[in-house]
């Protein structure tokens, strides 16, 4: 059986981000496989995750932080990773992050949801069924 | 018979003060002299007369481009700098034009009927811009006062056409096959090579006209275009036999006739635009027919005219001149007209939709800018009445032209090309498809945000996006056409000029880098080679004549 | 007698291109809509409501139908009244259906509309080169080129068999000509959006469906007239059939040239044979 | 439906008019949701729906049919609704699926929309969570008796309750449509 995709885990502080992700590409982590945030409601707070991937070695490395979930703030990586642009406008439209200087600027009007004017749709606390049978009526069934 | 031409002149000159006398912006110190000279030139009372009305109206063009400064024209286009060398460039083709006509003059001891003829054959076509010497025209055009160089490319640029025409209206008899050629002493084979080059000429500045992205620039193109068919049909109707030459002078006649309604209320047209857009880039002008439609409708024939299509009139002097040249046999320079021809519908089709159909894209113009175009309509509507007149009936304009030529070439078009039966049924035709049109189902008017792209993004709710197509119109044109930019013919003058500066490194003083000084060399070389006696019979000359008639043969 | 003339001419070429649709369909191994599918397309076309952008889209309309009727009339078919005309004047008249269509284009604002000109435009002048060396051609070898004379000509035998090259030149101008598919970079949906005829709705398009029925006629009546000796109508029609046949075969087994190439194309291999020809009568 | 003097004459030859409508039907080629993976094989070789006279065309101003394949998302939404107004009349909706009809299996999502009635007037509803080929053409049969028999479109209701329709489009996208 091929051996399973390992991914080496390592948590990291908010502070210390833009270092380790600076030194991962350094050491050669230099294709950035995908970002993605574990909203972990009960618990009270995100969790961002990093993957990125040694095209040599082929080994991959995920890189975890932990910030609240109200006023969630993130430094921007798109300056070594450009890839992380998109993805990091789609976790401030979905989860409400906050991502500092940013290369498109700190308001990033919304791209994927077009005047959206409600709270970020994949937040624990959005009841989706909820909002659908408000906003798109109830549904018929004579 | 020169009376006759008088009258011509004089009727093409009233044509032309009353179309220019309607704009209101008249640069008359340009125009005035300028009709006079040619006035002089076209009354053919005497060889040294006819060199005085050239030479004026020569001054005039060199005054007009040095005037444009000073004449209050906005002075948006970037010209002071490159005037300079625009005026050093016409200054040498007017000389050189100037020296071969001295030179005719003194040789045939002030008569016209003289074995140097073709002096002045060479003199008229460097006035009328045909390819090795078209280099001025363009530059001249764009860079003079845009109301002015509307009489100059309508009237100015056909003088050249009276010159060479003369053996026709002196030489009298037809009878025999080039008979009137021969008493002047010009050989077949020689205007033959001058046919292809006028074709050329034609081709080449249509091909000019499609890629370029200037207004202006694409109607002087258009103009050294149409010329180069006038003096292709004039040399044809001066070589060929009887039937032939009188198709070919009528279709010349025509088209000069055409040529001029056409391009004094275009250039008018674009003068407007060069002030009240401050640009003349094709890309950036655009939404006339929102703010005047009639001036569109008033526009249409004299398009349809230049692109040779039916109704109007310039399908029947196009056609005129392709049947004369193929009965005449010249197959190579039908070709090559003919390619001009469909390059012409190309341009015209630019003209219309850039200048008329794009969206106004310049916010600073207001309402009233536009209420100017009014002076306009008289003068359009005058010019496309007539070419229709032309179009419909052109034998009605042959009788009116008849003193121009000579009785035994008139010719009845309608007996060659049923011109009445194809505008009136074309007319039927259009009256049942409206009917038609009005009995469907009905329709109503969309504003032009409202279209299928919109769909993307509103056009009326972000009017900033401009979704015009008009920046490389022909884009794709340019590579099936990278042929022809082998044979440029601006080439031709770096190439002369390589040689010159390096072949002759001996002469190093004289290499004084412009390469006016050199024109002005050769002329004087030429003129001291004349006193040294019959220069033109040794056998270098003849070879040479022999390359051109097998050349021109083609 | 001519508006009879329009009428059978009109019912040919809707015959026409529901056989061309029904041929197309069975080499793609489909049944293929009924013949008659394009008369009730016309039809239902003119009596939908639909939107004009400007007095010039509904001009350049009525031009467009115009100008393609007038064509009709001047094509030699024996029972009909015709406009005598030779082959250059024929290509001018030609220009004024395309130009109504290229007025109504202008007035839409469409960019879409606007880039499906300019290639149609450049497809013209592609396949215009060739036309302008038959017309040398026929001058060069029988010294005139209007329709009437070259029917009369072909009595003994058609042009097709005399000149077979000029025949083959002409028929790949043909293609180009009519916009079928090797050469249909400009109206075609998976292009953009139908090239020019983006902005048309309702009777607009059923103008230029009816007019692309005359075009249909007029292209292979002319192609009848100087290569298959054109004579009495239903001779005729059975040359215009068989001719459609094939140019409806050829095209729906041919990709599309880009716009750029097509013009290349045509500047090339039509207008070599018609050159080889030439050597073959010259010498 | 004032449509000129054709129309006129159009209620005299009243069944021919429509008989035609009814064999030319022009879809627009525009693929809103999963469904549009079964629009092809209708139209090739094996089903052939264009034996019945329809033909896909690429602009809404030339299409009589919109075609709602599947789900529809807010940003679909906006610009389908830009297509069937500049469709001219008379215009047809034909929706696919379920989620057409009641929002389907994406009944709970904050992206696509439940009830495309509330929105377009929707003529003809092809059940399946994305109906076969078969299905199509035979959704497309009942549509053709129906513009035969010269009933009503769904177009004329709404002209006629517009601003029901806008309201109800205007909760979504706010005065944007």
């Amino acid at each position: 059986m091929k051996e399973q995709v390992r991914f080496y885990e390592k948590k990291v502080r908010i502070e210390d981000l833009y270092e380790t992700i600076r030194e991962f590409k350094v050491r050669g982590f230099s294709y950035f496989l995908f970002m993605t945030c574990v909203d972990w409601y009960p618990r009270n707070y995100f969790e961002v995750v990093y993957a990125l991937r040694n095209l040599k070695t082929g080994e991959n490395v995920k890189l975890r932080v932990k910030l609240p979930r109200e006023n969630a703030v993130l430094p921007s990586v798109a300056e070594e990773f450009p890839l992380a642009l998109y993805q990091e406008r789609e976790l401030a439209e979905m989860f409400g992050i906050r991502f500092m200087n940013h290369p498109d600027g700190d308001k990033l009007e919304n791209v994927i949801l077009e005047d959206w004017k409600y709270d970020p749709p994949m937040r624990r606390d959005f009841d989706t069924a909820e909002f659908a049978s408000h906003l798109f009526g109830e549904r018929k069934y004579d | 018979m020169a009376s006759g031409l008088v009258r011509v002149a004089l009727a093409f000159l009233v044509l032309s003060f009353a179309l220019l006398a309607l704009y209101r912006n008249i640069c008359w110190v340009s125009i005035v002299p300028a009709a006079f000279g040619a006035a002089i030139v076209f009354s053919l009372s005497s060889p040294l007369l006819l060199f005085v009305g050239w030479e004026i109206v020569s001054w005039t063009i060199f005054f007009s481009i040095i005037l444009r400064g000073s004449s209050g024209g906005t002075e948006s286009v970037p010209v002071v700098a490159s005037r300079k060398n625009v005026v050093y460039l016409y200054v040498s083709f007017a000389a050189l034009s100037a020296v071969f006509m001295l030179m005719w003059i003194f040789l045939s001891h002030f008569s016209y009927k003289s074995p140097y003829f073709y002096l002045a054959v060479v003199a008229s076509v460097i006035k009328g811009a045909i390819i090795p010497f078209h280099l001025w025209l363009v530059p001249v055009y764009s860079s003079m006062d845009l109301s002015f160089t509307a009489f100059n490319s309508a009237v100015l640029s056909k003088l050249g056409l009276i010159v060479i025409l003369l053996p026709l209206y002196l030489g009298a008899d037809y009878s025999g096959v080039r008979n009137a050629v021969e008493s002047f002493g010009l050989e077949v084979n020689f205007i033959r090579i001058f046919i292809l080059l006028s074709s050329f000429t034609a081709l080449y500045a249509a091909y000019r006209a499609v890629l370029t992205e200037d207004l202006v620039e694409l109607l002087s193109y258009s103009s050294l275009s149409q010329v180069g068919y006038i003096f292709a049909g004039a040399f044809l109707s001066l070589s060929s036999g009887k039937d032939v030459a009188s198709m070919a002078l009528n279709g010349t006649m025509l088209h000069a006739l055409n040529h001029a309604l056409v391009k004094i209320p275009f250039f008018m047209l674009a003068y407007f635009v060069e002030r009240k857009y401050g640009t003349t880039s094709l890309s950036e002008t655009g939404g006339l027919y929102k703010k005047s439609p009639v001036l569109f409708f008033l526009v249409l024939p004299l398009a349809i005219s230049l692109a040779g299509v039916p109704p109007a009139g310039g399908f029947v002097s196009k056609w005129l001149l392709y049947t004369s040249m193929l009965r005449a046999g010249y197959y190579v320079s039908f070709f090559l007209l003919g390619v001009a021809g469909v390059l012409s519908f190309l341009y015209v089709y630019r003209f219309l939709h850039s200048l008329f159909f794009e969206r106004l894209k310049k916010d600073s113009l207001k309402e009233d800018d536009f209420l100017e175009l009014k002076w306009h309509f008289l003068p359009t509507g005058v010019a496309s009445v007539m070419t229709l007149i032309v179009g419909v009936k052109p034998s009605l304009v042959t009788n009116l032209l008849s003193s121009a030529i000579p009785e035994p070439l008139s010719l009845n078009v309608e007996a060659h090309l049923p011109t009445g039966s194809i505008a009136f049924a074309f007319l039927l035709l259009v009256i049942f498809s409206a009917f038609l049109w009005k009995i469907s189902a009905d329709h109503r008017y969309v504003p032009d945000t409202d279209n299928y792209t919109s769909a993307a993004v509103r056009l009326d709710q972000n009017p900033e996006i401009s979704y015009d197509f008009s920046y490389g119109f022909y884009m794709p044109l340019k590579r099936p056409f990278r042929w022809l930019c082998y044979l440029n013919p601006e080439k031709l003058y770096d190439v002369l000029w390589e040689y010159l500066r390096d072949g002759l490194s001996y002469l190093r003083t004289l290499a004084s880098g412009r390469f006016t000084d050199y024109i002005f060399y050769i002329s004087i070389f030429a003129f001291v080679m004349l006193f040294v006696g019959k220069v033109f019979n040794t056998p270098c000359f003849l070879m040479i004549r022999k390359i051109f008639s097998f050349v021109g043969g083609g | 007698m001519s508006v009879l003339y329009l009428l059978y001419a009109f019912v040919v070429g809707a015959f026409l291109v529901g056989f061309g649709m029904k041929i197309s369909a069975r080499v793609k191994r489909k049944y293929g809509p009924p013949v008659y599918q394009p008369l009730m397309d016309v039809i239902k076309l003119l009596s939908k409501r639909s939107i004009s952008h400007g007095l010039v889209q509904d001009l350049g309309v009525w031009m467009a139908l115009a100008g393609s009727a007038l064509l009709v009339l001047a094509i030699p078919v024996s029972p009909f009244p015709f406009i005598n005309l030779d082959l250059i004047a024929f290509v001018y008249v030609s220009a004024i259906a395309s130009l109504g269509v290229a007025l109504g284009t202008a007035q839409v604002a469409n960019p879409y509309a606007s880039i499906g000109m300019a290639r149609a435009l450049m497809l013209m002048l592609g396949y215009e080169v060739p036309v302008l060396l038959t017309v040398v051609f026929f001058y060069f070898s029988l010294g005139t080129a209007t329709l009437a004379d070259l029917a009369t000509l072909q009595k003994e035998g058609w042009f097709l068999f005399k000149y077979p090259l000029l025949s083959a030149g002409y028929y790949l101008a043909l293609l180009a000509e009519m916009g079928k598919p090797p050469f249909d970079v400009v109206t075609a949906p998976s292009e953009i959006a139908s090239g020019p005829m983006v902005e048309y709705g309702g009777k607009y398009l059923g103008f230029l469906v009816i007019y692309a029925f005359f075009h249909t006629f007029v292209s292979t009546a002319l192609f009848a007239v100087l290569f298959l000796g054109g004579g009495t109508w239903w001779e005729v029609l059975l040359k215009q059939l068989v001719l459609y046949f094939s140019v409806v075969v050829v095209a729906s087994s041919f990709p599309r040239f880009v716009s750029e190439k097509a013009v290349v194309y045509q500047w090339i291999v039509p207008s070599l044979f018609v050159i080889l020809n030439f050597v073959v009568v010259a010498s | 439906m004032k449509a000129g003097v054709l129309s006129k004459i159009g209620d005299i030859l009243g069944d021919f008019i429509n008989w035609a409508r009814s064999n030319s039907i022009f879809v627009l080629h525009y693929c809103t949701g999963c469904g549009a993976v079964e629009i092809s094989p209708t139209l090739t070789s094996r089903y052939d729906m264009t034996r019945f006279g329809i033909q896909p065309v690429a602009t809404p101003r030339q299409a009589d049919v919109l075609l709602i394949t599947g789900y529809l998302s807010l940003k679909t939404l906006k610009r389908v609704i830009w297509a069937y107004e500049q469709m001219s009349a008379p215009k047809y909706v034909v929706g696919f699926g379920s989620c057409t009809i009641n929002g389907g299996h994406y009944w709970d999502s904050y992206a696509t929309i439940n009830l495309l009635d509330l929105y377009l007037p929707v003529d003809l509803y092809i059940a399946g969570c994305m109906p076969r080929p078969e299905a199509i053409i035979e959704g497309f049969e009942v549509l053709k008796k129906k513009i035969k028999s010269g009933e009503p479109g769904g177009w004329i209701d709404y002209e006629r309750r517009k601003d029901w329709y806008k309201a109800n489009q205007r909760r979504l996208f706010g005065d944007k449509i």
